[in-house]
């Protein structure tokens, strides 16, 4: 015996420390070339994805994790920015048909891409595993689909209890997870109004997490309910200001989709033309998202604010 | 009784016919698109204690604005529960879903669903949006209730690709996947309203929409549809339901052609919310939602 | 073809209908003779088993499905109430060693008790695979040691995705779930304030549930916050009005733990006379709850009150 | 330089060694018992950004009253999370967490813990707590910091149960087995410190409380104890130290024989509680907490 103590092992505990930067900062920081990117639905990180699309000289080859999408991944799909995506949706719901998507996997344009095709609870529980450091998840969703058929990452196994069938996802740990969020304090815990989706998982699952939100409040704040907490700072290795960083989304009791947006939006994406001009009009037309929301204008932005909080207000009943 | 409209469009009969599907005091889980439309129309008239479940994360909400999305903020509106994914459809795995509410490009006579593509999977001619959940819906809710387009080449003998599954190739097949939900119940189209068999699990006509004829319905059928001995009209919307559509959704985003005077027009989508506030509030509270 | 339709198959849900009823009402309707119990321990179902103990001519024989518990199971084991407990933790906490368990188990005084361990987190897996309609979940603890030696239920597989060793824990379905928390409206939407353990889950993975809560408050109140729900009305058969429903132990933010109480109980429960004797005064020796609050004093109740208000507040950092 | 307590117990020297163990900026995770004490006082002293995770479900708690359980309400204190237990294990498992703190009734020399009974299971003559969260702190935690009473009987060769994995049969065996955390890092008892050999994964003596002699350590162990050439004297508490253990824990509930003090003493509960308040929070506010 050498008598030498084992080492500390550090956890995977990202600090409580100060994480505030600019969109720019983070995505320089943390997203890399090749990156898993994990990203969140409610709310949409738009401020996120456009710096990403931003530093397409830099970002080239992306695989994306996501259960469903609308619109938002597109955006970088459209950019020329991703191989692969692992899926449960991707489309325009109420905006339509995703022609972006569609001119990906049906003719490779601008590139190729693989999609792995799940149920969204397949892929929720995919990071549901990897929130509790699980390598898998048994899901009684997909079974007796053309999912599993197609899908050799899920497995079908007879229940060591039950005998009855089971399917079972594999774990799926993001090396980046972006969000968007209602508020954070400084140190990283960010509380959710309203209905989030699988955001949780998203934060517990990736390596990395960059949260952007509408507000940053102090930790007393924070402290006031606890249980709004839906991520805590050990998850959190940024946090970025981006007031109306979901649109054209929702982020709920601060605004409301902007349809009127989206629906032109997806207009323009019906060609890959129109696609690269509304891209650049609206993300490489703009230095930071600051410009960008001035470009929609805040006039509009606050329109659709006082439209949110005239049915309702978080606290209140309206 | 109810009193029903006399004037009315195909949509919104579709709509108002699913609305009936579900009842009140129930837990429905609800999807993306025409689903949630029909079910706000549900809970703001026949069914005031029936309860949508969203699948990002939220209960029992009465929303007076068109909701757009399953992840959209209408959501939240005066929900009793709002959160995590994992709740409302760990929920759904666990039995507590008496229906749900999908719909597809693709049908077969067993009510299997395609929406992830046309063509030969992975090289699909026509990429179509994946699952999202309505498999989980498919496969776990107690019931499922099927919304269609009826275009004469959806109704099919063989799906290019099973998204959701229906009663897979009949009886006891779920069963035998290891699903735990019902499968589908009713099947609510452009032309008609069809059932599924309880003992052969196939598709039937039970109803045919007004002015839809029995041999159109047939011609845009892949397979040799069954169709019921007590075949009957369907019922037209009333002018409640009618009302509630009209205030939600008056410029027909849902059932027209909405989306394309709304693109781009703001103030338009704008008016459409301010607008429905008051009168939906106040049909809220008498019926003592 | 008989051209007759798939019957409609009701879900699992509880109605959103009125479910308020006294303890005693809701212990009648729905716990019986050799029912598969669930209980909570954060916050302790306090006035709920103090009911079943009253019933006991009725409720002779139970299984008991928790997590940890601290006195409270132990008010059953005691009364001669329970054949098996399935569990993490039965002991004293702060108020030291449980004797009325020792006896059970060591002696089958009043009555043999059967164990059978796991980790707290195996436990917690065991309502969690329920609460999702799974019939297993794979679990990282209690690898390796004697936990699993012993307990021919938990299972250990190789992962089909790594090949490593996992430990499957088979679900836990109670016939019935007990549980305090802080409040909930007339159709049993609950609300928690502050850490509820396992509670989330308990009342999702038992068949029927009952909880006991602080306060009775309106539908709109639920809905100002819909974010503190944490048990939707959908698994809830029955509310309980119990203020004060945890004591001895703790409700977060209404009142503290009773140590003096606790301790002096501990000290009761050394022998079975002296539980008995226990049990007779506080518990046979008065018709409800409330007689029970009378007997400890609403005013040492409501300094226990104060005290924790000195604290904390839900919505204020004090 | 800090100072050191002149006057102090064996307990507080216990808690205030376990205390040490803590880093700033770190996240532990918190078993019942004296566990609860020491990391406060670590939070109150050297290490006001440790953040604590007890296992109801609570995480970031700066607690000015006296912790009594991993489920109290006092854990909720200007906590930065309060919610489930499920968030906080699955945290646990998933690698999160620096440090766990727990104590076991038998110990052996790799660190492996014992608090289900003494006896051959499941015919138990001592039937002890259970494993609580033990088991999974000791699995999943990066490290563990373990405290003991040291009684003469309780450092076996062979445990009775493993309740809690150590280093099971030496180097390698955690990771056949599956398990994802370090294991013990630190034994602190009334005797001594110890640690573990990177090598052997075995305990040996690092340090030896003051007044304690290394031959009753020895013989109180029934193995053969390595004990390091570098033994050193156990740091005593620091001045500081002892103020927060005897403000949060006047009546020595932890520390003594307060327990029989308080049993059935409610007005001397009250009155610990209602004193701590103003020296704790003046505390806090020194230390920018």
């Amino acid at each position: 015996m050498k008598f030498e103590p084992i080492p500390i092992r550090k956890g995977k505990a990202k600090p409580p420390a100060y994480k505030i930067m600019t969109a720019k900062e983070a995505i320089t920081q943390f997203i890399h070339d090749g990156c898993y990117l994990g990203m969140s639905v409610s709310a949409a990180p738009a401020a996120l994805i456009w710096e990403i699309v931003r530093q397409r000289d830099r970002i080239k080859n992306l695989s994306l994790s996501i259960t469903s999408q609308i619109g938002m991944s597109s955006a970088l799909i459209g950019s020329d920015l991703v191989n692969k995506v692992e899926m449960a949706y991707n489309w325009g719901g109420i905006e339509g048909e995703d022609k972006v998507f569609r001119r990906a996997v049906e003719k490779g344009i601008p590139r190729p891409l693989e999609v792995e095709d799940y149920s969204n609870y397949g892929c929720a529980m995919r990071w549901e595993a990897a929130s509790m450091g699980l390598d898998f998840m048994p899901v009684k969703s997909q079974l007796g689909s053309d999912i599993i058929k197609y899908n050799p990452r899920i497995k079908v196994i007879d229940d060591p209890y039950t005998g009855k069938p089971v399917a079972l996802v594999p774990a799926s740990s993001p090396d980046v997870g972006i969000m968007h969020c209602a508020r954070a304090d400084e140190i990283g815990n960010v509380q959710c109004y309203g209905l989030y989706g699988n955001t949780d998982l998203l934060a517990r699952a990736s390596k990395k997490v960059i949260v952007s939100v509408e507000e940053i409040v102090t930790t007393a704040e924070i402290r006031r309910m606890p249980n709004l907490t839906v991520i805590p700072y050990y998850y959190v290795d940024a946090v970025v200001h981006a007031p109306f960083g979901a649109h054209w989304r929702e982020s709920n009791y601060y605004y409301h989709h902007d349809l009127a947006y989206g629906l032109d939006a997806y207009r323009q994406f019906a060609t890959k033309e129109g696609f690269d001009a509304w891209a650049d009009k609206y993300i490489h037309g703009t230095k930071d998202w600051d410009e960008y929301c001035k470009l929609v204008g805040y006039d509009r932005l606050n329109r659709l604010r006082l439209s949110e909080s005239k049915y309702q207000k978080f606290g209140e009943v309206r | 009784m109810a009193e029903y409209a006399k004037d009315y469009s195909l949509p919104e009969l579709m709509a108002a016919s699913v609305a009936r599907e579900i009842n009140d005091g129930e837990l429905c889980f609800i999807g993306v698109g025409m689903p949630l439309m029909a079910a706000t129309i549900a809970k703001f008239t026949h069914a005031p204690n029936f309860n949508m479940m969203v699948e990002y994360g939220a209960v029992g909400p009465s929303p007076r604005r068109l909701p757009m999305c399953v992840d959209c903020a209408v959501n939240n509106e005066r929900a009793y529960y709002t959160g995590s994914q994992r709740e409302v459809m760990g929920a759904q795995q666990n039995g507590y879903v008496d229906a749900g509410c999908i719909s597809g490009a693709q049908i077969d006579k067993y009510g299997n669903l395609n929406s992830t593509g046309i063509g030969e999977y992975p090289n699909l001619r026509v990429r179509l949006a994946g699952s999202g959940g309505a498999n989980d819906i498919a496969s776990s809710a107690s019931r499922t209730i099927i919304m269609m387009r009826q275009d004469g080449r959806n109704f099919v003998n063989k799906l290019d690709y099973i998204t959701s599954p229906g009663h897979l190739d009949g009886p006891g097949a779920r069963e035998k996947a290891g699903l735990v939900g019902g499968g589908p119940h009713v099947v609510v189209t452009t032309m008609g309203v069809y059932r599924f068999d309880n003992e052969t699990r196939e598709m039937y006509l039970e109803k045919i929409h007004p002015g839809v004829k029995l041999e159109d319905i047939k011609r845009s059928i892949q397979w040799d549809l069954a169709v019921s001995p007590n075949l009957i009209e369907t019922e037209p919307p009333t002018v409640e339901q009618v009302m509630v559509m009209r205030t939600l959704d008056p410029l027909k985003v849902y059932l027209g052609n909405g989306r394309e005077v709304l693109a781009g027009d703001f103030e338009a989508f704008m008016k459409m919310f301010e607008d429905s506030y008051w009168p939906m509030t106040e049909l809220m509270k008498s019926k003592g939602m």
